[in-house]
């Protein structure tokens, strides 16, 4: 964040042009109906993490910084805590409440006996 | 130096106490069949008695060696032994190194293998694999008792968990007070019991006996007193059981289950002649959305 | 106090309030764990489907991303030495905040007088909360602000002002960054069943 | 007006009440003492208002010690109620019982273990990377007064109120409003997210200091292990306890604004709870063991008189803990039923920890391998802890596998497990790191003689307090269990274990005795040349105690153990050419009152006091806005008056 002379009112515009771009296609995309399900979800996720790159990069000048990047790397560390711990807790989550409903069991059972092998 | 004499035999002698103690303690251990984990008497708690007992000699390889590399570097190289070697800047070593990132690594992945199968043939959802007959018991944990239904007998009873050996137990498992885990130690596999919520186990007896069954996770005042008994007996007298427990004039309808699921401890068993058939159902549904009791297709409350 | 010394204290400053914000973005990353697992308990009541309006939701979004940039304009004016510039587009920046939070805070109004409040269900307590606590964070962001400017005002741009300054950005636009998957995950995927 | 609270809050029954009577008794005996000896001047300039993380280390440590004798009068409680509640009720009763252990979990993780660990950091830290302060010194204060408050708020539900009867981690919905609707788990809460704030702000500062301070040629191969461990430990508490934070708030919404995140109906989800505070509560083990660890490495290479083996793979193993302790979170709940796939990936993950924490063992031992092993007290506290902690580490593998986990979860293996790494490995690291850096703190060493005394009484009392656990676990008797059948058989073993427990408060009393006569033979036993045990690391190189700025001249740094090469090349304690002013920060009161509106604001919230909560709020602004006012934070010690500290400090030495 100390080294920001470099930057100036030009790198600000990049950045609001882009990202309102991003922004629109996103609404865009959903609005329109385009997309549905898991492909909209994965669009609507890539359009997001390329904002938050364009944001990064051109707003809080991300990386820019001098060696060694201490900033840079506590967002790394950061967005792999993140990561883990979102996707962690819906995974487990997933599975948990795949196994709780009773309407499935009959569908876990057979599940399992297939994979397993197990016949009766 | 008196002290480098006082403190190796005070050394020898602690050694020998560890070791005679910890033998002694062994023999006891393997020796007591009050330890339930340890003298399994269904299909399930053997085998994870087996990998119990595989795992701890798996990891004795990295402890005992540990332990005696401990009890040799700090008598060894104490200060007062100017025998030994002294070498202040030698700190590094590539194969020592390797070998303990590598030999623990090992091991682990054998033990990881071991784990991957074991998750998946321990799976407490996996039905057995027998040719027998299943029997299904649906399990209510209530503040703070157990009450067991038998759905294809058409009865049920409250902290007593009558079973047959040899035939498989299917059990459907849920709660109507806080999360509780219910296990027979002796049986083997525990799971959480959870408001509105099913969770399944599935286990078998093999041995005829009285064992001791309880909830592990605290569900408030009365968690501690929430032991139920498992009688695991021959399948004739398990229809015996059925038969003179048809016999008795108890039935449990929505009124009486009510009243059963107020908080409470119970000193004896009860048993009930029959049981609302939707019961079990009727629990989870309780904390459901209202639609769902409506239609059970549309599935709503919860991660997708 | 010297100029290195300074320029030591302010970077020092930045990096720890970076890492600051950094344990934030696991506290709102906490939130919408919580949000994506909730947003299908919904009860047998309204869905995002059903109560969220797009339009709206792009002019909010469209008001924070000009504030933020607003905020990155008035800390290229500060480094220009312009107090009257940097104070103008500061009080651009607050004035659209505070657009923003009245545009929030009306949705969540009508959402509550519509009867489907906070305790409607798993889903609407998700939805206020992760909202909600972006919205707390804009409200101190505005506190900050209504204390920053009278100091820029009062003693100019010396340069303990221009660490707040540049710290201030640094929230307003991370603001930004967490409302990017608020938009994202909120709404466009909850107007969009799975 | 007052919310919930009324004269009914004060407490009823007998045990409660004499704890309450003697808790008060004795705030008052010390204030009455202050007032009486006209200390409060003194308290208020040299302590409370203090901003140099040594004095803010040594009142962490009081505060550790103090809840340290709360904590384990609360665990003696729960082995006489668990010796008398063979086929009966008890002496405490389940009610009470559960009150206890509640409170004995959350006190012995939050405010002594953590304690122990902020009160070492913050006096060592500083000194071994060749700094005069934290990076932001103010912070810190505010952190401990926070941590301070955290404590009184716990304590406080013992005198007005009640406390969580939900377990340490309090699982809803027994910690919801339908099963609890008292205000003890909302203690529970507010005393945890007070000092989890605290604690929050802490980790953000040691990982800026570490970071941004380090003395000139110290770059990150050649830091102390100690210093490492403390990156380490402090970057899970920067990215774990928001966790905290996070899930705590929504159990508190779902309390205090009917919302349903938890709860078990209206789509609420327990399980995602459990899910959140293990996310958190695992890198939280850690958090905590990380730094013991650290200090371990320290001490072994000085009592050895040899250079740490294999600092490389140390290190190495350090961030592979570090980062692997995000990935395991569902082992402490593979009961619950996620399926085969979950459970197994996680177990394993579980498991590939062990391989990191072997290496260091391995390494610890190699570096007294063809050294001078002096077996002094923290040496003693190291070889109890190689042999306890790969016990404990031995049964953690066991209980990782899914398949055996099903057969002791919950149960009381799964406690003797736990107490073996947190008191086998984070209990006696933090000791032996209180017994290494003594005379670094207060310029005398502590009592040799006493201080093995208080050793074996806790090794022993430990063995039996805790292998007991081991076998009941094995037998079926679950955790948190106030009474059991008679005919079990088990009480015998119970009293075995409360015997240990026992022994390790009298292990306890020891230490206390050996402070007060360390503290009286101080003459006798006093450091002077600011290095007692030839240490290698840098803060031997400062005298004992370490002056207010640490350092006369910032050290610049060629090598690891930059102090031991010095000595071997015989540079130490040469007056520098000239000495320049040093700049250090203001005392301020600040940080105390902060603390004391947050504890305001804690306590108006539990009773649902809402108009002092607002007013807190307020308050808590207002003194924030104080402290940016402030433009004058810092004060210099002129460049005469440092030469003269120093050279008063050199003769004592000669």
């Amino acid at each position: 964040m100390s080294k920001q002379h470099t930057h100036s009112t030009s790198s600000y515009v990049v950045g609001l042009i882009l990202a309102i771009l991003l922004t629109n296609a996103a609404f865009i995309l959903v609005g329109s109906k385009m997309l549905s399900g898991w492909p909209l979800v994965f669009a609507l996720t890539g359009l997001a993490i390329c904002q938050l790159w364009v944001q990064l990069r051109y707003f809080l000048h991300l990386g820019s910084e001098s060696r060694p990047r201490w900033n840079l790397m506590a967002f790394a560390f950061a967005a792999v805590v993140i990561c883990i711990l979102v996707f962690g807790s819906l995974w487990i989550m997933k599975n948990l409440h795949y196994n709780m409903m009773p309407d499935m069991n009959k569908d876990i059972d057979r599940e399992i006996m297939e994979k397993e092998n197990i016949y009766r | 130096m008196r002290s480098r004499h006082s403190l190796s035999t005070f050394l020898k002698w602690l050694l020998v106490a560890c070791a005679v103690l910890v033998s002694a303690g062994f023999v006891w251990l393997i020796g007591n069949s009050d330890i339930a984990v340890l003298n399994p008497a269904g299909e399930v708690a053997s085998q994870q008695r087996d990998l119990l007992v595989f795992a701890f000699w798996l990891s004795m390889l990295v402890v005992i060696p540990v332990f005696a590399l401990t009890l040799f570097v700090t008598v060894r190289y104490r200060e007062g032994n100017k025998k030994a070697a002294y070498r202040p800047d030698w700190s590094h070593s590539r194969i020592l190194e390797t070998i303990w990132w590598g030999v623990p690594a090992i091991i682990i992945i054998v033990l990881g293998v071991v784990t991957w199968r074991t998750s998946h043939t321990l799976d407490p959802y996996k039905p057995l694999a027998d040719n027998s007959q299943a029997i299904e018991i649906q399990v209510i944990a209530l503040e703070w008792k157990w009450l067991f239904l038998y759905p294809e007998y058409d009865v049920a009873s409250v902290n007593l968990l009558p079973v047959p050996t040899n035939r498989p137990l299917n059990f459907s498992i849920t709660s109507d007070a806080p999360m509780n885990s219910f296990w027979i130690p002796k049986l083997g596999s525990q799971i959480y019991a959870m408001k509105g919520m099913q969770t399944k186990l599935h286990l078998r007896a093999d041995t005829p006996g009285s064992y001791r069954g309880l909830s592990t996770n605290i569900s408030g005042e009365g968690f501690a007193r929430m032991g139920f008994e498992a009688k695991a007996m021959s399948n004739d007298d398990f229809l015996d059981w059925v038969r003179t427990t048809k016999e008795t004039d108890s039935y449990l309808d929505s009124k009486s289950y009510k009243e059963l699921a107020k908080p409470s401890t119970l000193d004896k068993p009860i048993l009930f002649n029959g049981f609302k058939p939707t019961l079990f159902n009727d629990t989870i549904a309780s904390w459901m959305p209202p639609s769902h009791s409506k239609s059970t297709s549309k599935q709503e409350g919860g991660a997708h | 106090m010297s100029v290195i010394r300074q320029s030591e204290h302010t970077e020092k400053a930045t990096f720890g309030f970076w890492l600051y914000l950094m344990t934030d973005c696991v506290l709102f990353a906490s939130l919408f764990a919580v949000f994506a697992v909730m947003r299908n308990s919904v009860w047998d009541g309204p869905a995002g489907v059903d109560i969220f309006s797009l339009p709206y939701v792009w002019l909010l979004t469209m008001v924070l991303l000009l504030s933020s940039f607003t905020c990155g304009l008035a800390l290229i004016a500060a480094r220009s030495n312009n107090v009257r510039k940097t104070l103008w587009l500061l009080g651009l920046t607050g004035a659209l905040g505070l657009v923003f939070l009245g545009l929030e805070a009306y949705e969540f109004a009508k959402l509550i007088h519509e009867g489907y409040g906070w305790q409607r269900s798993g889903f609407l307590s998700a939805f206020f909360t992760l909202v909600g606590m972006h919205g707390l964070h804009i409200s101190a962001g505005l506190i900050w602000l209504t204390y920053l400017m009278p100091k820029i005002r009062r003693k100019g741009l010396i340069s303990i002002n221009r660490k707040r300054l540049l710290m201030f950005s640094m929230f307003w636009h991370f603001l930004d960054v967490i409302w990017i998957f608020i938009f994202t995950i909120v709404y466009l995927m909850g107007v969009s069943p799975l | 007006m007052l919310g919930r609270l009324s004269w009914d809050a004060l407490p009823s029954d007998l045990i409660t009440l004499g704890a309450a009577a003697g808790m008060v008794g004795g705030g008052l005996l010390i204030v009455a003492a202050l007032t009486y000896f006209k200390k409060w001047k003194w308290l208020w300039k040299n302590w409370i208002t203090s901003l140099d993380p040594k004095r803010i280390g040594v009142m962490y440590l009081l505060v550790a010690g103090i809840m340290l004798l709360r904590g384990g009068a609360d665990a003696l409680m729960m082995r006489l109620q668990q010796v008398t509640g063979a086929g009966a009720d008890g002496v405490l009763g389940a009610e009470m019982f559960q009150q206890v252990f509640s409170a004995h979990g959350t006190i012995m993780i939050f405010f002594v273990a953590m304690g122990l660990m902020f009160g070492l950091i913050n006096i060592i830290l500083p000194l071994q990377i060749g700094a005069r302060d934290v990076a932001f010194p103010f912070l810190n204060s505010v952190s401990f007064w926070l941590f301070v408050a955290g404590a009184v708020l716990i304590n406080a539900s013992l005198v007005i109120g009640e406390f969580s009867a939900a377990g340490w981690l309090a699982y809803p919905p027994l910690s919801g409003l339908e099963y609890s609707p008292g205000v003890g788990v909302d203690y529970w809460i507010w005393s945890l997210q007070i000092a989890g704030m605290g604690s929050l702000l802490s980790g953000i500062n040691f990982t800026a200091t570490i970071l941004k301070l380090r003395a000139k040629g110290m770059s990150l191969m050649k830091m102390p292990i100690f210093v490492h461990s403390v990156l380490g430990s402090m970057l899970l508490v920067a990215f774990a306890f928001p966790i905290l934070t996070a899930t705590l708030l929504l159990l508190s919404l779902d309390r205090t604004l009917g919302m349903h995140f938890f709860t078990s109906d209206f789509g609420g989800n327990p399980m995602m709870y459990v899910n959140l505070i293990w996310a958190w509560g695992h890198p939280e083990v850690y958090i905590l063991i990380l730094p013991a660890f650290g200090i371990f490495s320290e001490l072994v290479a000085t009592f050895s008189r040899k250079k740490l083996f294999g600092y490389t793979s140390m290190v190495w193993a350090l961030g592979a803990i570090s980062l692997l302790s995000f990935t395991v979170w569902l082992h402490h709940f593979f009961t619950m039923g996620a399926g085969a796939n979950v459970n197994a990936f996680f177990g394993i993950m579980t498991m590939i920890i062990a391989i990191p924490t072997g290496v260091k063992i391995f390494n610890w031992l190699f570096t007294m391998y063809r050294g001078r092993v002096r077996l002094t007290v923290p040496m003693l506290w190291f070889i109890a802890f190689v042999l306890t902690f790969t016990i404990g580490g031995m049964t953690g593998v066991l209980l990782s596998i899914p398949g055996v986990n099903f057969q002791t979860h919950n149960t009381l293996f799964v406690v003797a497990h736990f107490h073996n790494m947190i008191i086998g490995g984070v209990v006696f690291g933090y000791f032996a790191g209180l017994t290494y850096w003594f005379p670094k703190i207060f310029g005398f060493k502590l009592h040799e003689r006493l201080g093995k005394a208080a050793f074996w009484c806790w090794i022993i009392g430990y063995l039996l307090a805790f292998m007991p656990l081991y076998v009941l676990g094995l037998m079926g008797a679950a955790r948190r269990m106030d009474s059991y059948d008679a005919s079990l058989g088990w009480q015998w073993l119970f009293m075995v274990a409360a015997a240990g427990a026992a022994l390790i408060m009298v292990g306890v009393a020891f230490q206390i005795l050996q402070l007060i006569v360390s503290i009286r033979q101080r003459k006798k036993l006093r450091d002077t040349t600011g290095d007692p045990w030839d240490g290698r690391t840098l803060e031997w190189s400062v005298p004992s105690p370490a002056p207010v700025y640490n350092f006369a001249t910032l050290p610049v740094i060629s090598e690891r153990d930059p102090f031991w090469e010095a000595k071997q090349h015989g540079d130490t304690r040469q007056a520098p050419a000239y000495y320049q002013d040093i700049h250090m920060p203001k005392n301020t009161g600040l940080g105390i009152v902060i603390a004391s509106i947050a504890l305001v604001f804690g306590f108006a919230v539990i009773w649902h006091i809402w108009w002092l909560a607002i007013l807190a709020v307020i308050g808590i602004i207002a003194c924030i806005m104080v402290r940016a006012n402030d433009e004058e934070t810092e004060y210099v010690i002129p460049a005469a008056e440092v030469a003269r500290i120093e050279e008063q400090a050199r003769e004592g030495a000669a």
